[in-house]
């Protein structure tokens, strides 16, 4: 039978407004960082969640007191390349890899850097059951695991443990497989043999050429589908077209996980039922501070710490009208970080 | 004179005419029936088939709107990124600004007249390859609209698009299909049966012989660029239409397929002709093979492989049925 | 037969002698079993009427085309290959000047020299310079004064046949010393004026006392009687003989290319001067025209002539604005036109239709079909209640293509598959069914064999005895002889000299052309000296 | 005779020729004096402009491989997927299979080649005009590397391959460019100064007077997308030599770019023709600017700006040097 009692417990722990929790004890950021120079890079500066932690992070450093410069480039591996050279060439003391690049897809350029002292981090990448990427001197993932037991708690007690699952996901991006095996396991374990899913894996070029008419081929080839997990947000818009199409919305739900304002809007209208979201100053925080540990020779953190918090249609207006990347999470994170900085 | 020449009427049926015009429509049939065998219950549904012609019907709009440059003989390669500046600015106009609907789609029609009057004016003025020119202006215009999105998917458009794009039905298949098929009709009309469609077809192939037939050569390519730039911005729309929301990125990727679409379906119908009903075909033939693989739940990079074989197999065949005669569209 | 001739290579192999030789496009049996012989210093005609199958022997034996199996090529008494592999024909010795020049228009006159030596030869050092320098050093053997970094479409058409000419000769001429060496020209005369020709004939009878042999292709029988020795006459694709040149009479060639009689077409001269003007032009100046005067009256037929640059042929494209003029008033009807600022639409409005000369360049286009090229002036006659009226095009093409003899007269091939003879009956017909008030041609008969002539004569005629007024340039004397009332003779740009009534035959249209200034075309230093 | 004609030598020099040979050069000396001037320590240093010259040098490879059958008067849309094919069978093959360095990559070139061949045999045996064949395959080959990376991004190649490829350097500036700047010489060679060369341009000028002149045009043209097909994968090998890891995607985003340089450097050095130092300096002169924008922390979709405005202007004003005449690349 299906353990709706653990599901139920799994989603509640996600559904309350996050505390803080110290990474590690305080020290002097402002002394430690004083001379230090921090360079970022991220996948892309045109996804806007990516752009808004490195906007953050940047007033965080500037608030600090140290030097930041982003990297600012349109997902071309060639850009990233030249970051890291710029950076190995300006004396700075870290590079930060930020959201999804692969530090060992940068081999050449780490491997100069760490020759010339520089710190290479990847954040904010993979999941934390991922193995570390020797590439980088420190890799601090985020725990897509959780995220994929989140979403399987939510369909197993909205479905009561009867549930069909479509599950959407990018191959190309590090994160997903352990994320969407958790998913499935999630869903495995908790309704007991009650709940079936099927795994597409879309790369993420082909989202807007394939994902409806995979979605409208699924939902037609089996119409007791009854969820939809779009495993990153963005792709919802893609698979609501399909529903309206297929004329399956309203009895197929969409549970997902990123936080992008534009879904949480579209939960708010009731169009997506859930949608977990990441706060971006909090992850911008636990980024800086992991980082300052590293280049301060303190004890660093194993992973970041980014709190995970429930999107429905109850709790959707905290997060704005229309949505904000940092509205709903509380900001208990702003002045816990400051206090353990010694800023206060 | 002999009877013969005096009753053209009579001549025989040119089989090898109608199977040179016909061979793309014989093989979405075949494709069809053979997904219909596997898959009878899923396949063969009038869901199916409906969601299959509502779900593309963007794709045929683009694919239009690209004919008409093709046949004046220019290449048009900002439609798509004009396709997403229509669907953005209808999106940021409505749903951020306010703007009742109709206003934003006339702005955003506007917006696509004048992004075809820009590249008219380097192709004609300048004398610029139109291949560089909409290059350089699709590249453009994608920085307006990351500019003007905030790179970000912008959702909350009055619903009353979606509801005249998707959600109103016909015989179960979205309006916008019959919007397509309107288009369709109109060019096929207009290429077949108006002066102004043999003026196109002239200026396209020999462009000196047109402007000693009278024709001003540069007025109607300045007018097949505007009308490209005008129904890719409505493409736009419809987009909007379907997808509920705007997002910087994902109309770009129509480029290649409006492409594939709008030669292979020079093969069909008017063979060696961009026409319109050439590329209503070649829409719907290469949506019914990624359809019907994906609900055989095949892994999607066999739709690829199914993408490009049948592309290049398809325009083969129609080929050796032309006995290989050279393909020419200037 | 020449004395020279006979005197020199009896007994010698023939240069080329080819047998059963066929052809089949599609279902039509182009060439069916011909043979032909080229001796050593022969220069041999090769006659036939439009589409009789000359250029495809030709294209034949340049490796263009594949004939059918069975074809036998023997040259120097040596049997070599057939299908003539790429660059074979070189290798033999064969020097082509192709009916449509085969030159690349957007590359420069030098490249286009080197054309056929960088097809066939590997060279990996190629210094520009150097070959600029030996191009021109080439020209100026023959006087002319073309610059070889020039691109070829920038350049006159004369210029593009006199690069295609020199080029061959040169060719050839490398071939002859090496004891072999035939020339094959493929209707080169056309491009030329009067002086121009002469001096071809110059060359290439040079080029045959040398032991060369050539191969003539032209529709201009007296040039045929005139420069061959014996000549090879092609019907319907099949063998219609080998005669002597001198033993055939005028007539006795016609008979023999068309296989019947013909009467060839000449119109009464009667004085239409006294007629409504029809149109009049003041003050043309353009670009190598100068303050150009004249009129033209209803149903009268005006030609047109002079030597090389003397401006005569770009008339017809200023006044129509396919050539922008610097000055210029032009009425026609009673309209009138501002030549500085018109376009071509403007002067179709005023009722002038105009044929140019580069017929699949400018007149008509060849991947469309007969019945679109010819239905686009008149489309609006066309408009039913649903449109356009698709099969009362396809008759009106039809009816048009049987009233001007096309052939094959099916008007949903493409204009492409026409010869080129037949293609202009179609670009004809497509402007003579508008009924102009003023009818433009430049160079009508080009390329058009001697029948096929005639019927464009009689259709110009039916036309100006219907009141349209007609201006044709052209450099062909005999033909404008045929046509003409009246015949303005161009020189630097300005008439020299108006020729009409009895004054409109051949002879002195050519000496009024002479006459007009001293010019040098394709003249070798060497002969002169 | 006349002195005058005997000594060509002496002519004076053609200023408008040069204009028009070298106006990218100056916009591209222009553009580095503005960002110097702007940020003068990190834009000015040597660092930097080695760094610059090594990174790019990918698309300089990609776009001397795209000249080669554009010359010939061939589109080839698949150069790009052909370019991730070879990366990625690199990394398969070493990294994942453990096949040796040279062997892996000889199998890509190898693969290379044969695409060319596939490409040529539609384009040559079924006469289909080029850009439909290359958009068939390159959508083909992405499923072919889509399968065989199984979507993924593969590291862990022989550092041998990156040593030679980015991390030695000759005056300070990484191996790679030398790579680029020795095929961009044996290109202007072979395409200036040999017979060889000029076929590929009689070629793409006039197919049948090249024939008719005895050039076996569908053997140039067969060996031309060979050359594009092998030189894109070797691209894709040095693509992987950079970044040291090979994904499924990035590759594809190249194909626009490479087309906007190749056309953009048809209008310099060699202007009307598509040649090698021309695309070289197109490729760094819209480098300049988005490596530029990139270190003044711009907004990125001022890069997008920059580049499609900077494609068109550059062109438009080289049009005005040469009086706006018409460009005519066939
Ligand atoms: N591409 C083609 N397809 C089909 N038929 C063709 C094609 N080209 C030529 N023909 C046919 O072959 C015949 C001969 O044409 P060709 O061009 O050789 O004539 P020609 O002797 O050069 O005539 P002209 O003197 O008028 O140029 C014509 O009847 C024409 O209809
Ligand atoms: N490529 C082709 N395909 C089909 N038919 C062709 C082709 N080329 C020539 N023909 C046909 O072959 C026939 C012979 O043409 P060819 O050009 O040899 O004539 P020709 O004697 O040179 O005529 P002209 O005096 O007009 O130059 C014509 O009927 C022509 O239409
Ligand atoms: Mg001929
Ligand atoms: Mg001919």
């Amino acid at each position: 039978a299906p353990d709706l009692e653990a599901a139920q417990a799994i989603v509640d722990e996600h559904s309350q407004i996050p505390t803080f929790e110290p990474p590690g004890e305080p020290f002097d950021a402002k002394a430690c960082m004083a001379d230090k120079k921090l360079f970022s890079v991220p996948t892309s500066s045109s996804i806007p969640f990516v752009d808004g932690i490195e906007t953050s992070m940047e007033e965080v450093a500037e608030e600090i007191g140290f030097e930041f410069q982003q990297w600012k480039n349109q997902a071309q591996p060639t850009q990233w390349v030249q970051g890291m050279e710029f950076a190995i060439n300006n004396g700075f003391d870290g590079i930060d890899l930020m959201a999804g690049i692969i530090p060992s897809s940068l081999g050449p350029q780490a491997a100069a850097a760490k020759a010339a002292g520089i710190q290479v981090f990847a954040t904010h990448w993979a999941d934390t059951t991922t193995p570390d990427d020797p590439a980088a001197t420190h890799s601090f993932p985020i725990p897509y695991t959780r995220v994929g037991e989140i979403i399987g708690a939510w369909i197993t007690v909205k479905t009561e443990g009867k549930a069909n699952v479509l599950i959407i996901g990018s191959d190309d991006v590090p994160a997903t497989t352990p994320y969407r095996k958790s998913v499935q396991a999630t869903l495995d374990k908790l309704c007991d043999g009650g709940c079936s899913h099927t795994y597409v894996n879309v790369p993420v070029a082909e989202w807007a050429t394939k994902i409806q008419t995979n979605v409208q081929g699924a939902l037609i080839a089996d119409p007791t589908i009854n969820y939809i997990v779009p495993i990153y947000d963005s792709m919802s818009q893609f698979v609501l077209p399909a529903l309206t199409i297929t004329g399956k919305k309203g009895q197929v739900k969409i549970a997902t996980f990123n936080g992008t304002p534009f879904v949480i809007d579209l939960v708010r209208q009731g169009e997506v039922e859930m949608d977990i979201g990441e706060s971006l100053g909090w992850i911008a925080r636990s980024t800086i501070d992991a980082e300052m540990r590293s280049l301060c020779g303190l004890d660093v953190p194993e992973d970041l710490y980014v709190p995970l918090l429930i999107f429905d249609k109850d709790n959707a207006e905290t997060a704005g009208v229309p949505a904000g990347f940092n509205q709903g999470y509380g900001d208990e994170h702003v002045s816990g970080y400051r206090k353990l900085w010694g800023l206060e | 004179m002999s009877e013969a020449t005096a009753t053209p009427g009579a001549a025989p049926i040119n089989w090898k005419r109608h199977a040179e015009a016909y061979a793309l429509v014989f093989a979405l049939v075949v494709l069809f029936c053979v997904f219909g065998a596997l898959k009878p219950v899923a396949f063969l549904s009038w869901a199916n088939i409906s969601t299959m012609l509502g779900s593309q019907s963007v794709l045929v709009f683009l694919t239009l709107a690209l004919i008409i440059p093709l046949t004046a003989g220019d290449f048009d390669l900002s439609i798509a990124a004009t396709l997403t500046l229509g669907a953005m600015m209808v999106a940021v106009l409505n749903a951020q600004m306010g703007v009742p609907l109709p206003v934003a789609m006339v702005c955003a029609i506007g917006a696509g007249a004048v992004i075809g009057m820009v590249n008219a004016w380097f192709v004609l003025y300048f004398r610029i390859h139109s291949l560089i020119v909409t290059l350089g202006t699709g590249t453009f215009i994608n920085g307006i609209v990351l500019w003007i999105s905030g790179s970000s998917t912008i959702s909350g458009i009055d619903p009353v698009l979606v509801t005249y794009v998707v959600v109103t039905r016909v015989f179960g298949i979205p309006l916008v299909f019959y919007y397509a098929l309107t288009l369709a009709i109109v060019l096929w009309y207009v290429f077949g049966y108006t002066s102004l469609g043999r003026r196109l077809l002239f200026v396209g192939r020999g462009r000196e012989v047109a402007r000693l037939s009278g024709i001003r050569v540069d007025r109607v390519r300045f007018f097949c660029f505007i009308a490209s730039g005008m129904i890719s911005a409505t493409t736009g729309i419809l987009y909007v239409g379907t997808i509920g929301a705007a997002d910087p990125n994902s109309g770009n990727t129509f480029l290649l397929p409006a492409f594939a679409a709008a030669f292979l379906g020079a093969t069909a119908i008017n063979p060696g002709r961009f026409n319109a009903f050439g590329s209503l075909i070649a829409v719907y033939f290469l949506v019914i093979g990624i359809t019907g693989l994906s609900m055989l739940g095949i892994q999607t990079y066999v739709q690829n492989l199914f993408y490009g074989g049948a592309l290049v197999t398809a325009v083969a065949l129609s080929q050796l049925v032309r006995k290989r005669e050279a393909q020419d569209f200037s | 037969m020449s004395e020279a001739f006979r005197r020199r290579h009896r007994g010698d192999a023939p240069v080329l002698d080819v047998r059963h030789l066929s052809k089949r496009f599609g279902n039509q049996l182009v060439l069916d079993d011909v043979g032909l012989e080229v001796l050593p210093g022969e220069v041999h005609g090769l006659l036939g009427q439009n589409g009789s199958g000359k250029s495809t022997l030709i294209k034949i034996l340049a490796g263009f085309h594949d004939p059918e199996p069975g074809a036998e090529l023997v040259m120097y008494g040596e049997a070599a290959r057939l299908p003539m592999p790429a660059g074979g024909a070189r290798a033999l010795g064969i020097a082509f000047v192709h009916q449509h020049l085969a030159l690349i228009p957007s590359l420069t006159v030098v490249e286009n020299l080197r054309l056929n030596d960088l097809a066939t030869q590997n060279r990996v050092a190629i210094n520009w310079r150097r070959e600029a320098e030996k191009a021109r050093a080439t020209f100026a053997r023959f006087d002319l004064a073309i610059d070889p970094r020039a691109r070829i479409q920038d350049l006159p058409q004369v210029e593009r046949a006199l690069v295609a000419i020199v080029r061959a000769f040169e060719e050839v001429k490398d071939a002859t010393a090496g004891g072999r060496g035939l020339l094959i020209l493929d209707e080169p005369t056309p491009f030329l004026p009067k002086a121009g020709v002469e001096q071809l004939f110059l060359l290439v009878k040079s080029i045959a006392a040398d032991g060369a042999g050539v191969i003539f292709v032209s529709h201009d029988i007296d040039e045929i009687r005139e420069i061959t020795d014996r000549a090879t006459i092609l019907r319907d694709g099949k063998l219609a003989g080998t005669v002597v040149s001198k033993d055939v009479d005028h007539d006795g060639f016609i008979e023999l290319i068309v296989g019947r009689k013909v009467s060839l077409f000449q119109s009464a001269k009667p004085d239409l001067t006294a007629r409504p003007v029809a149109a009049r032009v003041a003050s043309l100046s353009g670009p190598m025209v100068e303050d150009v005067g004249f009129a033209v009256h209803e149903g009268e037929i005006v030609g047109l002539t002079g030597l090389i640059g003397s401006g005569a042929d770009r008339v017809p494209s200023l006044l129509y604005a396919a050539q922008r003029a610097r000055a210029g008033t032009f009425s026609v009807g009673g309209t009138t036109l501002d030549l500085a600022t018109i376009l071509p639409e403007h002067a179709m409005a005023a009722g002038i239709a105009f044929l140019p000369a580069d017929r699949l360049g400018a007149a008509g286009v060849g991947s469309l079909s007969i019945t679109d090229n010819i239905s686009l002036p008149v489309l609006s006659d066309f408009m039913g209640a649903f449109g356009l009226s698709w099969p009362r095009l396809t008759e009106r093409a039809r009816s048009l293509g049987r009233d001007y003899e096309v052939r094959p007269n099916r008007p949903e091939l493409n204009l492409s598959a026409l010869s080129g003879g037949n293609a202009q009956k179609v670009l004809l017909a497509k402007w003579l069914q508008t009924e102009p008030t003023l009818l433009m041609l430049d160079e009508p008969t080009q390329g058009v064999d001697v029948g096929a002539r005639q019927t464009l004569f009689a259709a110009l005629n039916g036309a100006a005895s219907k009141g349209t007024a007609i201006l044709v340039a052209s450099t062909d004397a005999e033909q404008l002889a045929q046509i003409c009332h009246r015949v303005l003779v161009f020189a630097g740009g300005r008439i020299v000299d108006i020729l009409s009534g009895d004054a409109v035959t051949k002879d002195r249209i050519t000496e009024a052309c002479l006459k007009s200034t001293t010019l040098t075309a394709l003249h070798p230093r060497e002969e002169a000296a």
